[in-house]
């Protein structure tokens, strides 16, 4: 027994409002999980990203320029907050909101640990689709409220990538689904004896891809293309409500990395070490992955991201969901060792062909 | 890979300010853009944010007062631009140029256009939105050539050290081995880079078949330098035209057939090798001797007229004096790269998308202290 | 889809470009005095307040130790200032790798080039969209003075006549070692008085001059 | 090396053609009427034997008497270049015909020439200022003007 | 548009920058390691020698944008010119060199330093004797070949670069 789960049964359920304390105990621990990674994660990033273009990265603030993202965070909070004149107030104002809380809501279905979870839904799965793309609304109103031209484009941008990237991002879930035969996220882990990246390699794949596009990492990261449309959908927002856009970026982030972790990396199981540690070090090893792809590759087009959902993604997506349902249905017993080997097979080939046969956009329109 | 397609629904085009101060406009450039959601229509250019007034600067300085001047058009590459100005004054006041000073000419005109296409090439794929990596990457070579220069002339980025008659000072004896350290070292990380992103498929979705500048519209344009050659016009004036000693060297001159911008990418690659070649042999070719004639800081040449152009990393820069037999020009235009070849942005990029156009931009590969002067 | 000529569409490009120039010469005939230096402001702002606590202190220490920087490279000086941040010299040691592209979210303005009348509204604009407290450092002979295009007839002599300055680094350019010496300079400023000056009690002709954003507010 | 023609050959080229256009030759420059200048260009351009396809420069200078405007063209194919030249005598508004039609690369130098000289090209599709502000009084390069 | 295999040239790329973070970083990191900055360099200041100054006034006639000023006056007993003031703006000049190169008497030297940053633009004025060369302003060897000898050698990143291959 551990600290986390032992601190969590520590309340006597008979204690007044029962389930209430276990409520109040994951919000407190979500959201300083969520703070305290979001910290991490932009120290891991800017760290991370100056290594791999030959320099050091911020190490003058703290030990190892660790208290780097906290001096960001105060003076970003500490500064003017200016609404433009011709922002609809409302809207600019609300815009941060929305799109910060659902990322918070991610994580009531994850487990840090077996049975470490605000909720067990028996729809967890679904619970996290369903939540996750609410975030877009704010950065839509953010684009909209800001009454700035890039930052209108920025978020029908976002808009178009997360319609379309949902679809291949469930489809490749559903792959995991069939082999579990459960929608809840702790089945889902207790299910993984082999990680579900060997099983489903190409899920996976599919999976990673769609999210880094819904979350807006490189080289999906049009919404904010810096050298295209200045900072996007939040060119106009400074002081806090620019610190809550800075916060959802990376916590959406961390909460990719954690779903992604849970679904196809068996969550907190692990030898040696305490299930939670393997919970956070797989989660930080998926987001170095994405500040790894970051860092070396050029951004898409607009309706090349477009291509590769509906071109590439979801014919792939569909053989995968496919391949999957035959596998289970007819042979049911057997190893999933076998399947290993058969999936791998299968996205080699899928990616083959895709190669072939893909053409990514239009390209230039008659004018 | 380029299909035209209709667009069937009727919208509303919209204008959207680019500049002057935008992430990736090289600058201060300005764009009035005419987009109808992500497709652009239309491109306003605007410039003169940067208008210093040269040409006019340069009629109240003596001739060798210009050259600093001259280093502040085209700051990525200045050292070309000492060496267009000066060419054009010899050939004013016509002057001979000792061997040494046309050898170390040479060398440092190579190694300016390999320092200026680390930056064309990194700016560009900053541009498409690699974020830093391989600009930070080119630029640490662009960084060795920097501490090169420095040790040349004193200054890492506007070396005013090509003077009328030759160089300013001699080579310092530590400058040759560093050199010949560096050519090998360059050779590799060429190589490293190529292995790095040739290949990258986002970098062919994003560049190839984007922005195609037809052969015919290059040559009517004017332009010249990686830009037409990409375009397949073989015109290089160090082989056309050859100033300084470059006819003593061999060397090939790259180019491409279909004009895009990752032909230019490629183009922009091969020419380094190019000029790592020529710098190998330049070396070994170095004779001793004065490396300046004797000319006197104030000079009055006859009077009359020059065009004196070299090939600039960029493409024909040239320098057209009049000259009253005073002091300083009557009259000097700058024949600017960046200027000309821009004029053919606008063709280029009508149709393509809002990231294309940036990335078109990026691969003209302009200064903004050229264009506007 | 075709543009047609002959509909007037949504701006017409040589009113716009005639407005242009009206603001210029305006800004032009009403810059005629350079801006006192901040500095100036803060001593005079010391000896009338102020106790520094430690909340003062860690404020300080978080706004010198990410100075976020807003885009204006206009010419040469914008070569070292890559340099700085490339790997050799690395900015972003001192948390200050991120360039924001949008002024709103920047705090130190470093101008990097010669200013000319046709881009001075744009950088004044640019100085009031960047949100409290901020920062400019002048980088350069043409940011302190003009420098050699001084004489131009299209160029401002020094930045400090359209926006006030904190920290002035000689060079042309100057290396990239003297600008960080420069952001120190700065740091150490940051550290020692109250970030922001109170513009409103001294000659500021800041408020006098015409907003360029206002301008666009009416359209 | 890039051979520039000399003023007798372009002479015996263009006197077949155009009979009156050339009013001077000079060293390595043929001096054309304003006039003819549109046709002259468009004859080099595309005759055969000559084909100048490629505009270096277009530029203006001021002699206080009059204003020279300086083309120089090279020929891609036969590696070879010339310079015209043209005069405009007045100095209030002072109009040259404009190679825009023919030559592309003409159209912003000719703007250029026009913000910074005061010459107007006749027949350019967008004579505007293109460095200075729309307001700006003069224009400097002319030797008269002072600040 | 031709690819291979889908993902092969971005995985060549991915593992480029994975093996850099195994490199050395090529950071200097400037207040504590100090590069050696070059013999001859062009630092943010002018050092003059008022002993070998004998106010011809070259230099202000070479320098391009006038930012010398140099007043003298006639010393009727040596028959010499005598410098009354000698005005550098430091925040005007380019550092160019023209002056140095042109000086006959060898009286002018640029800097070797440059850590001049201001709070204030009028310290960067400087006249006569602020102009002498001390600890603090150094020369450089920028025409100078006799101090340039003297001076330590320029750190390069070229040989920072190949010494790791060894």
């Amino acid at each position: 027994m551990n600290a986390v789960s032992y601190a969590a049964q520590a309340v006597p359920a008979d204690w007044p409002g029962g389930y209430w304390w276990h409520w109040l105990f994951y919000t407190v621990v979500i959201i300083v999980f969520v703070l305290v990674m979001v910290m991490g994660a932009i120290y891991i990033e800017r760290r991370g990203m100056g290594r791999m273009q030959l320099r050091y990265g911020p190490n003058r603030t703290g030990p190892f320029g660790l208290l780097q993202p906290v001096a960001d965070a105060l003076k970003v909070l500490l500064k003017e907050n200016i609404v433009p004149n011709v922002a609809d107030k409302i809207v600019h104002w609300l815009a941060p909101v929305i799109a910060f809380t659902p990322v918070l809501l991610i994580f009531a279905v994850i487990p840090f640990q077996n049975g470490a979870l605000l909720t067990d839904l028996n729809i967890g799965i679904l619970f996290i689709v369903a939540v996750s793309s609410i975030s877009t609304v704010g950065v839509f109103m953010a684009g909209w409220g800001s009454g700035n031209k890039y930052s209108l484009l920025g978020a029908m941008r976002n808009v178009a990538a997360v319609v379309s990237y949902e679809i291949p991002m469930v489809l490749a879930i559903i792959g995991v689904v069939i082999f579990t035969g459960s929608l809840s996220t702790g089945a889902i882990v207790d299910a993984q004896d082999i990680p579900f990246i060997l099983v489903q390699p190409l899920g996976f794949l599919i999976f990673f891809i769609a999210a880094s596009a819904e979350i807006n990492r490189s080289p999906f990261d049009l919404m904010e293309a810096d050298s295209e449309l200045t900072a996007g959908f939040h060119t106009e927002y400074s002081g806090m409500k620019f610190a809550m856009f800075y916060l959802v970026e990376y916590a959406e982030a961390i909460a990719m990395s954690a779903i992604i972790t849970t679904i196809f990396l068996s969550g907190w199981r692990g030898p040696w070490l305490p299930p939670w540690l393997w919970f956070i070090i797989k989660t930080i090893i998926v987001f170095f992955v994405m500040v790894w792809t970051r860092a070396t590759l050029p951004r898409v087009r607009i309706d090349q991201l477009m291509a590769l959902a509906w071109k590439f993604l979801f014919p792939a997506a569909v053989i995968n969901l496919f391949v999957s349902a035959i596998e289970v249905l007819v042979w049911p017993d057997i190893s999933q060792w076998i399947f290993v080997g058969v999936n791998i097979a299968v996205a080699v080939i899928a990616i083959g062909v895709g190669t072939k046969m893909f053409k990514p956009g239009w390209g230039k329109v008659a004018v | 890979m380029t299909t035209t397609q209709e667009i069937s629904l009727q919208t509303e085009p919209f204008v959207l300010n680019m500049g002057p101060l935008h992430p990736s406009t090289h600058g201060v450039y300005r764009m009035r853009v005419t987009l109808d959601g992500e497709v652009v229509l239309d491109i306003e250019p605007m410039f003169g944010y940067l208008h210093r007034g040269i040409e006019k600067l340069m009629e109240e300085r003596t001739y060798t007062g210009c050259i600093p001047l001259t280093d502040r058009l085209d700051y990525a590459s200045a050292m070309g631009n000492n060496l267009a100005y000066c060419v054009a004054v010899e050939k004013l006041a016509k002057i001979r140029v000792p061997e040494r000073g046309e050898y170390i000419r040479v060398i440092t005109a190579e190694m300016i256009r390999i320092a200026n296409h680390c930056l064309a090439v990194g700016s560009m794929l900053n541009d498409a939105g690699a974020l830093g990596t391989p600009f930070f990457y080119l630029w640490n070579e662009r960084e060795k050539l920097y501490d090169l220069f420095e040790m040349l002339c004193g200054q890492r980025v506007l070396h005013n050290y090509i003077r009328i008659g030759g160089v300013s000072q001699d080579l310092p004896d530590e400058f040759l081995p560093a050199l010949e350290k560096f050519v090998p070292q360059l050779h590799k990380f060429i190589n490293e880079f190529e292995f790095f992103l040739k290949q990258n498929e986002i970098l062919i979705a994003r560049a190839q078949g984007v922005g195609v500048l037809p052969k015919d519209v290059a040559l009517n344009c004017g332009i010249s330098g990686p830009l037409a050659r990409a375009s397949g016009i073989k015109r290089d004036l160090r082989k056309d035209d050859p100033y300084s000693v470059y006819d003593r060297f061999e060397f090939d001159i790259p180019t491409a057939e279909n004009g895009d911008c990752y032909d230019r990418y490629r183009v922009r690659m091969e020419e380094m090798k190019q000029s790592l070649h020529i710098i190998d042999q330049a070396i070994k070719k170095v004779p001793g001797g004065p490396f300046r004639a004797k000319v006197p800081q104030i000079i009055r040449p006859p009077a009359g007229e020059a065009y004196g152009h070299i090939e600039g990393p960029k493409g024909e820069l040239g320098f057209y004096l009049v000259s009253d037999n005073s002091i300083a020009p009557y009259r000097c235009h700058i024949r600017s790269t960046s200027f000309i070849n821009l004029t053919a942005l606008r063709q280029m990029v009508k149709g393509w998308k809002i990231a294309d156009l940036i990335v078109i931009f990026g691969s003209i590969d302009i200064t903004m202290g050229e264009v506007d002067r | 889809m075709e543009i047609d000529e002959n509909k007037e569409y949504i701006y017409d490009s040589y009113q716009l470009d005639c407005d242009e120039g009206k603001i210029i010469e305006q800004m032009k005939a009403s810059t005629k005095k350079s801006i006192p230096d901040p500095a100036d402001w803060i001593d005079a702002d010391l000896k009338r307040n102020i106790v520094l606590t430690s909340l003062d202190w860690v404020i300080d220490w978080a706004r010198r130790s990410s100075l976020w920087t807003a885009i204006c490279y206009p010419a040469c000086c914008g070569m070292e200032w890559m340099a700085t941040l490339a790997p050799r010299f690395d900015g972003s040691r001192f948390g200050m790798e991120i360039m924001r592209a949008s002024p709103r979210q920047a705090d130190l303005l470093i101008t990097a080039g010669t200013l000319t009348w046709k881009m001075a509204p744009n950088v004044r604009r640019i100085y009031n969209q960047m949100a409290e407290p901020k920062w400019v450092i002048a980088m350069g002979a043409c940011g302190i003075s003009g420098g050699i295009f001084r004489s131009g007839y299209n160029v401002v002599p020094g930045y400090n006549k359209i926006i006030p300055v904190d920290v002035y680094v000689p060079g042309c350019p100057p290396r990239p070692e003297a600008l960080l010496y420069g952001i120190q300079q700065l740091q150490k400023k940051i550290g020692r008085a109250k970030a922001v000056p109170d513009l409103s009690e001294l000659p500021n002709p800041l408020n006098e001059l015409p907003n360029p954003l206002k301008k666009d507010k009416k359209k | 090396m890039t051979t520039a023609l000399s003023a007798k050959e372009i002479v015996s080229k263009l006197s077949a053609e155009f009979p009156d256009a050339v009013k001077e030759a000079g060293a390595d420059s043929v001096l054309v009427k304003s006039a003819s200048l549109p046709a002259v260009t468009e004859y080099l351009k595309t005759a055969d034997g000559l084909k100048f396809d490629y505009i270096n420069y277009i530029t203006a200078i001021d002699y206080y008497d009059y204003f020279e405007v300086v083309y120089m063209m090279t020929s891609t194919e036969y590696n070879r270049s010339v310079t015209l030249k043209t005069r405009c005598e007045t100095r209030n508004r002072p109009t040259v015909p404009s190679l825009a039609g023919i030559y592309q690369g003409a159209d912003w130098q000719e703007r250029e020439v026009y913000d910074l000289m005061g010459i107007t090209f006749k027949g350019h599709p967008n004579m505007k200022r293109v460095f200075l502000w729309e307001g700006f009084d003069g224009h400097p390069l002319r030797k008269d003007w002072n600040k | 548009m031709q690819f291979k295999f889908f993902g092969i040239g971005m995985l060549k790329g991915l593992a480029v920058t994975i093996l850099h973070i195994f490199r050395r970083p090529s950071t200097s990191q400037y207040p504590e390691q100090r590069l050696n900055i070059s013999r001859r360099s062009r630092g943010n200041e002018l050092i003059w020698d008022r002993e070998k100054c004998t106010g011809c006034a070259t230099c202000a006639k070479a320098c391009p944008q006038g930012v010398i000023e140099i007043v003298t006056s006639t010393d009727m007993a040596d028959n010499k010119y005598k410098v009354e003031t000698y005005r550098v703006d430091t925040g005007y000049c380019i550092m160019c060199g023209l002056c140095v190169e042109a000086c006959p008497y060898d009286a002018l030297y640029l800097g070797y330093s440059f850590e001049k940053a201001k709070y204030r633009r009028g310290e960067f004025v400087q006249t006569n004797d602020e102009l002498k060369e001390s600890p603090q302003r150094p020369a450089s060897g920028y025409f100078h070949p006799d101090i340039a000898k003297k001076l330590p050698k320029q750190t390069l990143l070229i040989e920072k670069a190949t010494e790791k291959r060894k």
